[in-house]
């Protein structure tokens, strides 16, 4: 796996492999497991994922940004089990300058919430699951115009009448 | 009309998270009439599971890449329909 | 020293200090010495600061961060000699959710830039020396409106006609 | 008209970079009529660097904080001249 891991996420190794001496800017994320989802006490979480799509998905995601931005980006998201505080996603985008490497960065945390296949199951403090269901998504970066052919329309994304659950 | 084996389409479909809990299965065959797209083997889905519900606008995949409900699907494609994303 | 160091800055330590079970987001942006500026083949480079007004500028520009987004903010900057490759600022916002975390991150950058006094002196490779003098900002996040008051309108950071220089 | 000792104000000026170098000096002391302003520091400044040319609005910090040129300087303030700034 290149994008996907079950190990704990370093956002140094990623840095490093973006930086160098023409790219002035690094932009980073790390999205964290909170201990909170709309009112309820999370004790942990299971990220799941149709791996080969996610593998594939993700690679056309950081494409996109270095191609759009003249970026380097690495990407890595963890899958399995998750406790309160672990690093979920951690992302690194290098750029000549500071607008495109955030930009970049930003791009890319978008896109894999819109387009990489993931799911993610909280437990409660309650002893009760759910499997987490997303609200209508606002991007606020612009899309490159090469990437609408690869994902469908947001109101597709985020349909909240799941199936049988 | 019978259908011949030339004028069918016999593809795998992926079931993930709520949704294969729900179906009770994460992988089968389906074979149905060509020309197939998308939403006729969401169509042939629906009348097969009693119980299932899919919403009406399932976000689908054909071969690893988001796809529309109208795009075709061949004998040998990988169709996986995918429960609200929740990545990041 | 709280923000200025004289020694290799690591973001690893900024983003343990900042991140929560509470702040689901990290932006994270580090400035790395170029090899090139305007043309020119950068050797090295020294970084200096009117030390006190730079750590009291720091900490005004964190507080304000962390005010507007609700975020916590770690910030560090590099004094002395530098080589190229080498970071010389590092920044780390966590927020409950991404879109604060990359908006405190990107408004602290921006602010170091306009109001932080610090200095940058390069060396070419021809053995020349330059004090940089930066082209006008052209600033992309909004401010606090209780911030300025500390710092004078871009026009006059920007005055290309050095004193005697 | 005299000026005695509780009509004038005595204030510290720093130099930086390339202002230092200009100037060949990084810190004095200098001595104006009261009231004064960072406006009034700089005029006197002027009028004593022979050779130093400053740019007609100098950022400007009274005792380590930004301030306009019309700000008021009292006796014991620290009032530093910045070339433009370059960090980050």
């Amino acid at each position: 796996m290149t994008f996907l891991t079950d190990r704990p996420l370093d956002l140094a190794p990623l840095v490093a492999r973006v930086m160098s001496p023409e790219r002035g800017g690094v932009a980073c994320f790390l999205g964290v497991v909170r201990d909170h989802h709309e009112g309820r006490t999370v004790k942990r979480l299971e990220y799941s994922a149709y791996e080969a799509m996610a593998e594939a998905e993700c690679a056309r995601v950081v494409a996109e940004a270095e191609a759009k931005w003249e970026a380097s980006v690495a990407l890595e998201h963890r899958i399995g089990r998750l406790e309160i505080g672990d690093v979920a996603v951690a992302i690194a985008a290098a750029a000549a300058h500071r607008d495109a490497a955030f930009m970049a960065c930003r791009y890319v945390i978008e896109q894999v919430k819109r387009r990489v296949p993931l799911w993610k199951r909280e437990d409660y403090a309650d002893g009760s699951q759910a499997w987490v269901t997303p609200r209508p998504a606002r991007p606020t970066v612009e899309r490159p115009a090469d990437a609408t052919s690869d994902a469908p329309p947001v109101s597709e994304h985020v349909s909240h009448t799941d199936w049988g659950v | 009309m019978t259908i011949s084996a030339a004028s069918t389409v016999t593809v795998r479909v992926l079931l993930f998270a709520s949704y294969a809990e729900a179906a009770g299965q994460t992988s089968f065959t389906l074979t149905l009439p060509a020309p197939a797209t998308v939403a006729s083997v969401l169509r042939l889905l629906r009348s097969q599971a009693s119980d299932a519900r899919l919403p009406e606008r399932p976000l689908c995949a054909v071969n690893l890449a988001h796809a529309r409900l109208d795009a075709p699907v061949a004998s040998g494609d990988e169709i996986a329909i995918l429960p609200p994303l929740a990545g990041g």
